[in-house]
Parts: structure tokens; C-alpha cells; sequence
């Protein structure tokens, strides 16, 4: 059944995004706005906009009852979350399965499932997938020290409830296991009110790879290859590309399978990312976690297959067929993304807030830019520090870098301060150029 | 575009049926506000995670129906007027929301009244996504708060007045 | 030898196109700009900038004198005409030549011979290209009628110092050719201070096909496949497409072969375009004219070719060799570029200047804006009217044409008149959709 | 950045070889006028092509030096002043330039004094590249010109005056 109306529950260039998306598959968008982002640029190229509370986010864009009551109040048949804010918590879903609206992403269980890292690695493990470590939460400091022994040093203590690197210790042998164990529990108790703790495996020299993920509710799973996001800084992505060139076909193929495999363990439907860690000596892939949600660095995916997600994960909720087979999946090129952010790398990348006085972007052949800023724009200092996210293609990585270096060049904001001459140091530095970075590169190199 | 009457009743009827304890909407021509009481709501709670206290649903709607369209700006900041009590002021290190307790659920780190040192934390000044703990610098007694929890705060505007000891 | 410092006699989006071009080359770049043009995007974005002159382009963009004056007091080594302009006079190289500048386009003899209509047409015939007529001026009305006997009806009489559509006569029989041949003669003489006029078969039912060279100064000539610009109005190319869907894989090589031949019969250096008429039932081509300048359309071409038109340019200026062979050229999917102008269509197409209010520029995957203008620009009165080129690449014609027309969708523009509505008639039109339109159908069917 | 002495040396040199009328540039800190007699310049001439008169060249480089910027704006636009001279006015059909000769070595169409009937055109307001010919739409004589050639005109500004007949 197609869809009509959708609320879009969110802000910034991913709203934009959306509203985009619909008016591409014809279908009318609704943004769901706080009071600061009412004259945004979002809001205003939607068919409708709607306030739904203070800039607060706890009381706006966070809130279930708003969001909800949005949606029913303008007559929408479904609610697209966008990524960050009310994306994950299965709440939403299970309020539009309540309320008889639809649900842009996967079940509220898939979600739940998903979203639950102990539970998550156990239907990976239970699909095939390396895990590397345990799948179940342990029961105590002992406990650990005995499966530690096992597994072997180094190790890191995750949160079950965790995730994007929040509720993790590392531990290098038994005594920093002892001192760590019951500290790294009693935090997550504090942080996510969910004490369960379990072991990982540390890879000290890996790459973050990624795969994309859709699946329709007719069986239909389709992974659209992989993105390696191994340049971060504190767990947040700052460069991303598609295909992650440092693995090989085999691995390739593995991720694919693997990520695969774990969307048909969940019932998965919808747009979704499996995150691995790849060892950088020996290949290995292990299972990190699943984003039950269109992802920040989705761009990348779109200029190398040619696949327009945001548009698939309508179709998807609208109960169509995914446009696309695995068969016909194929990777052009090579595509980057920068992620474009309002704060000082100088002052320890505190976020800087303030009014866009400057904003010219770069043009030419294989250049795009996701934005919803325009000169003038306020940047409010309630949410992140996304501005724009910058993708460029080329037909192999070192001309994508080669177009991205000259893009980043051509890229001018005044009035705020930005992380432009970091993503520049990035694209020049010879260690990205050659592809040998590892998770750790960003924070060690450049910050 | 005004609000349907039936999409209206579905919203009263799913707003009575749920947990949901304030609703407040505004359209480019409508506006609806829902609450569980009569009473004006309380300003914005804490940061993070919505709270959801259970309370016997009382709808109230108000749709205005005219052409106004909702303000734009958000929270006014409050201005840093001359209070009566004496002391010295902690101001925001930034621009931000001021937060005065760690989490929704956690009591706030200070109350006028409360002995602080150096070292004690008085708020978090959030800044896209960045909490900052602000301290207070010095010894003394919190005489004055200046700024409603999770309201915006400009840098150098002042937060706090403490009495040194 | 590397270039060093450019200046840029033009003004507009080529101007922005050229400055970051020659960024990218790691060039110096300064723009020579009237006094409305002075705080102009090109303006700022260059290296320097420097005022030439009042508004009025006779004394500014049109002045050899005051370009070649601001190019030697700001110590530039070449000079980049774009197009229109100064671009297609010779007495610009000219005066490079005695001033010891380079300039970024062929000699003064090739423009001089390609551009004059009967010498590039006795070229053409010479080196085997089909030029539907004669390539000889006609002495008299009574030599014409001979000649057009031989020739058959219906024939133009064009305007040997004519283009682009100005100093042409169509006539169906000797009673109209004895009627127009002393007046076509005599306005192509007040017009151009030339008289001369020659007769070319005229083909009722035909596409505008033309072919992107490439030529440096060591012999190498490369064609960059083809365009269709068929879709037209009174001469001006509204919607621009690569490659030639129309036409057969023998015609595509034909095209491309003529054009290389025709280059190489000029000894031409630099980009240039060969534009023929493609007889829509016998396939059948005509030999048109030749542009020895860059193209507003370039950019459909960098699109399916990846290869940078304006930075080719800088470096055979430079002496360089082209840096792809014609065996390494390979046409990838299907682009389509449409004008934006400022223009009224409801009003005969009035150009419209005025103040951008509103410039909301569509995003996404294969999409590309190529413009000078941003909120608060200026359109003056005293160019013309082209305000943005929006130009889409797709995997395949169809697919193009549906990013276009969603693309179209999404950019809104306000404060000015412009032609995006009619653009949008033009991509949704079912005879454009199946690609079977001549160069008058845009004036038939739309306007 | 200001211009290299030798440059500017090349320059006059290359103006004293060549049948360049009148240069004059302006920079972010620099103003050069090179003209072939010591008087003013003359205003804009007609539209299109670029007149070339070869006169003794007298080189007077004038250097300004300092930080000014160069006025961003056109040649101003003639205000509609009142002039002695009564009739009907003649205004302009749009915003544009205003030529009172079809082509730069052609004579005006009018002058003032002559008789023009409705028929009449009287000049061409050139539009991005649009040529509009306007009409005297009366028969009368030519007692005003009101704006010079080449100047930048307004929709509905006054640019003739006509006595009628």
C-alpha cells in the first residue's frame, strides 16, 4: 500500500534529505520541527511543517508523545526517524503499530533485538558470524577472569546496553580485569540503567568496515557492498568511503554473507548497517554492532551503486519489493565522504555554535553536497555539529581524493568555525593516500 | 492547512490512552496543547531521555484556529538582572543549555542555600551534544540561581551568585 | 611550461568554472570584471581581481585593450577568454602573441579560418566532411540560382561572417531565392560588414549533433564523443544532452572521425566543438559550423567522459600533452544539462533582471549546479541571462531524465523570473522522453 | 597587492604601441588610467564591438596606492529631474541600457530638434543581450534627451521629452 503523508521525525540535512525522497516518490512530507529549527530549511521545503516543542530536544525531537501526536494531528500514514534522536528506541514503532501508522525502519523488536549487544552477538554468533569473544553477558568479576583466560589478552569490557564506543574498558591482564570488572558494570547500571557486561576480543590495528544493508518484508536482503569508516575521532566518523579498497574480494564476500545472514537471523526489514572490525595483518572480520537506521555516510553507498536508499526505505515501508537483487548489485568507483562540522579542532573540537555568514560550496563533475545550510542560518547549540556532509566520486580512490582535496579547497564558511583544514591535513596526509590507516589513525596522526 | 476533526479526535483519543504527559502543537494555522492537568506546564526537565510520568489523562484542547504562525525563537535567555542577593557571579564558559542535575532522573548538584567548594560542580552547560561541567571556583554558599534548568545560556552570562567564605 | 597566473576575461558561471579550474592546476588565477561585476562569486573567489571597466561589456569584457592591460599589470602569463565575449575574436591571441601572453584557445588563424563560414566550410570539404551546399561565396543572385538548381530546394542562404542562427534566409524556390538573394546579402554586409553568402541544403527534419575536441600542441586530437543539442530556441541551446542517443554506433564514429579530420586540416589547439545537422530519417550529416572556445555545455561531456574540459584547456595552453588518447575515452551513461535563465517565457521569453531572493539548489547523487549566483546576487541588465546550468548524469538516458525532473522539482528560486517551469515541460514532454525531437521542436511544441 | 614596477612599465610601453584608446584599471589598492589626451574620457559609446581610434598615444599612469576599494556599483542612473523643457515624456519599457544609436559607428536616431512621427524609434534599451527599439508613439519634436548613451535606465524612466504637434 502506498504510502500518502509522512512525518519526518528529525532535523538538519538528513531531514532535508527525507523531504526530498518523498517528493520523489510522490509521496507528502510533514516536518516535525522544534521551535528554533521552525524557519529551517527543512521545514520550509516540506509540504508542511509542524512545532512540536521547545529546542530542548528531551521535549521535542526526543519525544514519543510529540512525535506521535505530530503525525496523527496532520494526518500522516507514516513516520520516517531519520538517524540519532528517536531512530533506535523501539518505543516509536511499537507506538505506530498502536496507533496504525507506519514505521520507516524495522520492527520495534528487530530494533530491541538489534540494538542489544548481547543479544545482537548471540544471533550473529548463532548466524555464522565471528563475534570475536563472548555472546553472553557474565555474572561476575570471576566469571570474566575465567573466560578472559580463555580467550586471552587483550580484551574490552563492553556495556551491553553500549554503543558508539560509550560503556567500554580496555583490559590488558587479569589484575586491570580485576580492578576494571565491577567498575565497568556498576557504570553501565549508572549510564544505561542495565549493568550486563560481556568480553571482546581488542584488535589494536583494525579498520572499521561497514556494510549496508536493505531488506523488503517480502524476503527480499540485500547488502549493497561495504564502507570503511576507519577515520574517527572519539568513535565519531569523520571520513568515510565506498568500498573499503584495503579488504580483499574474499572479504568482501564474507561481510557481505555475514551481514546477510544476521538481517535474515532478525527478520530485518528495512535499511540497516552490520559494523565489523577487520584485523589489518590477518583479515579477520569480527561482528561490532548493528544500526537499525539509515546511516550519516549512506552517500557513499548511493554514488557507487547507484541505489537511492532514502527512496528504498520508503518503498520498503510502503510494503514494495526492493528495486535491486543481490545479483544486480555492482560497485562503480570510488566515493568519500567528509563529514563537515561547526567546531575548532584548535580548542579540543568544542562545538561553535553561531551564525553562517559565509557559505559558498564547491561545484563540478562528481562533487555532491547533503546540506541544509544556507547563508544566514543560525546554528543552534542544542543538537550536533553536522553542517554539510561532502561526496565526491571518482572512478578509482586516488582520483576521488584527488576531487575531494580540490573540493575541500574550493569550500568556504565564515562566521563559524568548522573542522575544514582537518578534513584537508586528512586527504593530504600520505598514510591515508596509501590506505593504511587503522581506527586509532585520526586520534594518533592529526588531533 | 487547519487541523482535520477527525485526525483531532484520533489524537485526543490516542493522548487518553497513553503515557504521554503534555502535548504542545503548532502548524503554520493551528495550535493544540493536551495536558494531563489544567496547570500551565513546567519548563524543560533535564537533559536527555523523556521522562514519563503516569497521571490521570485530562485533555484539554485548545486549537487556536487563526493565521498566526508559532514564534520562531526559541526559550528567551534570561537576562542577567541585578538580584538582590550580594556575591560573586559564575557565568557560562559558552553558549549552551543549562542543565542543573546530571540526568532527568538525578537530583540537581546544587540548591540555593548549599555550601560549595572549589571543586564542587554546580551544572552542565550543554553544547551540541558536549556537556560541560561548570564548578564553582571557589569556596562559599549558592545565594541565587539565575538561569531555569534547560533554558539557553549566552558565554560569560551568569549562572550562579555564591557568597565566598 | 607551467602556466602561472591566468586572467580570466570573462565574468558569470564560466568565470567561477575557470577560477576553480585553474586553483585545481595549481595556477594563479585573477578575473577581470566590469564595476557591477566587481563583488561577483568569480570575483571573490579568485586569487585577485581587477576592475576593467563600466558595465557596459563594449568597454569592459569586450575591450582587447583593457584585458590585455589588466593581464599585463597584474603580471599574468595567459588569458582565458571563456566564452562568448572576446573568446572567438582573433585580435585577442593576437595581441598575446605581440605581448608575450599564451592564450588559453587556438591561434588567431585557426579562429580566424574555423570561424569564418565559407573557409571552414572549403576546410571541411577538403578534408572530406559533408557540408550539405557549397563551401564557396556566391558571386551574384544569378550564380546563386545555377547553383541552387544543382543543389535543390530548400536551401539557406547563410551569412559567410554569420552563427549561431543570425544572417540565414530560408528559401523553397527560385522565385524566393531571386526575391532574397540581394537583401540577404546586403543585411549580411550592415550586419557584419561582409557580404558574402553561401547556400547550404536545409534539412527540415534534423537533430543538432556536435563533437567536443580535444587537440595539444604535439599532433594529438582527441574527440570527447558527442551532444545532442537539438532542444532550441531561436539558436540558444535550452537542453543539452551526451552522448547523441539518437543516433547510430556508424553516425557516432562518422561524427567523431569528421570532427578529428577537420581539426586536424586547422592545426587546431585547444577545446573546441565541430557542430553538424543529423538528418533525423536518412541519418545523413551536415557539416554546421565550428566553436573555437570552451562550450556552455562542456559539462555533459565531463559527465559521461571524466574528463575536465577547462583544466585540458590549461594545460595544452601550458604545452602540455592531453592526458587521455582517444583509444582511453569511454562514454559512461547519459547526462543531460538544462539552462536556467532569467527570463519571462510568459512574456516572450523578456529577460528578467533584478535580485535573487530565494536560491534553493537541488541535491542529491548524479546531481550538479554549475552557477555564480546566491541569495542576495544581482542580475544585471547589461549580459545575459544564464543564471545556472543544472546538469544530471545517469547510468542510462531514462534514468537521467528522471533525476532532471526531480531535480527541477526540488530548486526554487525567487525574486527573479526564470525558465524553470519550461524546463520542466521539456523533460516531462513525451516526445522528449522518447527522444524524437528536431531543432524546432522546442518552438513548435513548448513556446 | 600592489603593481610590480615592471609590469606597469610593460603596460605603458604595450599602450604606447598599440591603438588602445583609453585604459583605466582598478585593484584592490591600485588605479592605473592611460589615455590618449589629457582630457576626461568619454562615456560609454553604443552597443557592441569595440571602437578602435588610433591617436597619438600620451601615457598618463596614475597609480592611486592606497587601500581604497573601487566603487561596486554601474554608472548611476540618470534621476528623472525635472528640465525646462515641457512636452511628453518617453519612458523606458524595462530596465536596461539605454542606446541611442543602433550600432556604435551608426548616427543617433534623433537628436534634439528633430520631427519624429508615432512611427518613430528613438532609441534602442538593450536587456541582457534583448534589443527593444522604443517608439516616439506621437508625432512632435525632440526637446530633451534625458539620459546618455550607454547609461543604465530603470523600467518607466523618463528618456525623451516631446513637444507635440
Amino acid at each position: 500500500m502506498r504510502l500518502r503523508k509522512v512525518l519526518i521525525a528529525n532535523r538538519g540535512e538528513i531531514a532535508l534529505r527525507i523531504v526530498r525522497a518523498c517528493a520523489d516518490e510522490d509521496v507528502r512530507s510533514v516536518v516535525a520541527t522544534s521551535e528554533v529549527d521552525w524557519d529551517s530549511l527543512p521545514a520550509r521545503l516540506a509540504d508542511e511543517r509542524v512545532c512540536i516543542g521547545p529546542a530542548a530536544a528531551a521535549k521535542s525531537y526526543l519525544s514519543v508523545g510529540s512525535v506521535m501526536s505530530a503525525a496523527i494531528a496532520t494526518g500522516c500514514d507514516a513516520i520516517h526517524p531519520g538517524y540519532g534522536f528517536l531512530s533506535e528506541r523501539p518505543e516509536l514503532p511499537e507506538a505506530c503499530d498502536r496507533l496504525g501508522l507506519r514505521f520507516v525502519g524495522p520492527s520495534a523488536e528487530a530494533i530491541r533485538r538489534g540494538g542489544d549487544k548481547v543479544i545482537a552477538r548471540e544471533i550473529a554468533r548463532a548466524a555464522g558470524v565471528p563475534v570475536g569473544g563472548d555472546a553472553q553477558a557474565l555474572e561476575d568479576s570471576s566469571a570474566a577472569a575465567t573466560r578472559a583466560q580463555e580467550l586471552g589478552y587483550p580484551l574490552l569490557i563492553k556495556a551491553a546496553a553500549g554503543g558508539g564506543g560509550r560503556g567500554m574498558v580496555l583490559v590488558r591482564d587479569p589484575d586491570e580485569l580485576r580492578s576494571s570488572f565491577d567498575r565497568a558494570s556498576g557504570e553501565a547500571q549508572a549510564a544505561f540503567g542495565d549493568g550486563r557486561v560481556y568480553l571482546e576480543r581488542y584488535l589494536d590495528d583494525a579498520r572499521h568496515v561497514e556494510v549496508q544493508i536493505l531488506a523488503d518484508a517480502h524476503g527480499g536482503v540485500v547488502a549493497l557492498g561495504d564502507r570503511d569508516c576507519s577515520c574517527q575521532r572519539r568513535y565519531q566518523k569523520v571520513v568515510e568511503e565506498a568500498p573499503a579498497a584495503s579488504v580483499g574480494d574474499e572479504t568482501h564476500a564474507r561481510l557481505a554473507e555475514s551481514a546477510r545472514s544476521l538481517a535474515r537471523a532478525l527478520d530485518y526489514v528495512g535499511a540497516g548497517t552490520v559494523e565489523f572490525l577487520v584485523d589489518r595483518s590477518t583479515q579477520d572480520i569480527v561482528f561490532l554492532e548493528m544500526n537499525t537506521r539509515v546511516q550519516v555516510e549512506h552517500p557513499v553507498t548511493e554514488a557507487v551503486t547507484g541505489v537511492d536508499i532514502v527512496r528504498e526505505q520508503l518503498r520498503i515501508a510502503a510494503g514494495e519489493r526492493l528495486s535491486i537483487g543481490q545479483e544486480a548489485v555492482s560497485i562503480d568507483g570510488h566515493a568519500i565522504e567528509c563529514r563537515l562540522n561547526a567546531e575548532d579542532p584548535a580548542r579540543g573540537f568544542a562545538p561553535d555554535p553561531g551564525t553562517v555568514q559565509e557559505w559558498i560550496l564547491p561545484q563540478g563533475d562528481g562533487i555532491r553536497v547533503d546540506t541544509h545550510i544556507q547563508v544566514g542560518s543560525r546554528i543552534p547549540p542544542h543538537y550536533d555539529s553536522l553542517l554539510a556532509k561532502l561526496i565526491v566520486h571518482g572512478p578509482d580512490r586516488a582520483s576521488a581524493i584527488e576531487r575531494t582535496e580540490r573540493a575541500l579547497q574550493h569550500l568556504r564558511v565564515g562566521g563559524i568555525i568548522t573542522n575544514a583544514e582537518l578534513l584537508r591535513s586528512i586527504v593530504r596526509h600520505p598514510d591515508f593516500r596509501a590506505d593504511r590507516i587503522n581506527t586509532r589513525w585520526l586520534e594518533q596522526e592529526l588531533t | 492547512m487547519t487541523v482535520d476533526i477527525a485526525y483531532l479526535r484520533k489524537l485526543i483519543e490516542a493522548f487518553e490512552q497513553s503515557d504521554w504527559d503534555e502535548i504542545h502543537l503548532r502548524g503554520e494555522d493551528f495550535e493544540i496543547r493536551l495536558s494531563t492537568s489544567a496547570d500551565e506546564p513546567a519548563a524543560a526537565s533535564a537533559p536527555a531521555g523523556a521522562a514519563a510520568p503516569a497521571a490521570t489523562p485530562v485533555a484539554t484542547p485548545a486549537p487556536a484556529g487563526n493565521g498566526s504562525a508559532p514564534a520562531a525563537q526559541a526559550a528567551p535567555v534570561n537576562a542577567p538582572a541585578a538580584t538582590g542577593a550580594a556575591g560573586e557571579p559564575v557565568v557560562s564558559p559558552s553558549v549552551g543549555i543549562f542543565w542543573r542535575a546530571p540526568s532527568p532522573t538525578s537530583p540537581p548538584f546544587v540548591d540555593v542555600g548549599d555550601e560549595v567548594t572549589e571543586e564542587s560542580t554546580l551544572c552542565i552547560v550543554e553544547v551540541m551534544k558536549l556537556m560541560t561541567q561548570v564548578g564553582a571556583g571557589m569556596s562559599g554558599r549558592v545565594v541565587d540561581i539565575l538561569v531555569a534548568n534547560g533554558e539557553s545560556v549566552e558565554k560569560g552570562q551568569p549562572l550562579f551568585t555564591i557568597q565566598p567564605t
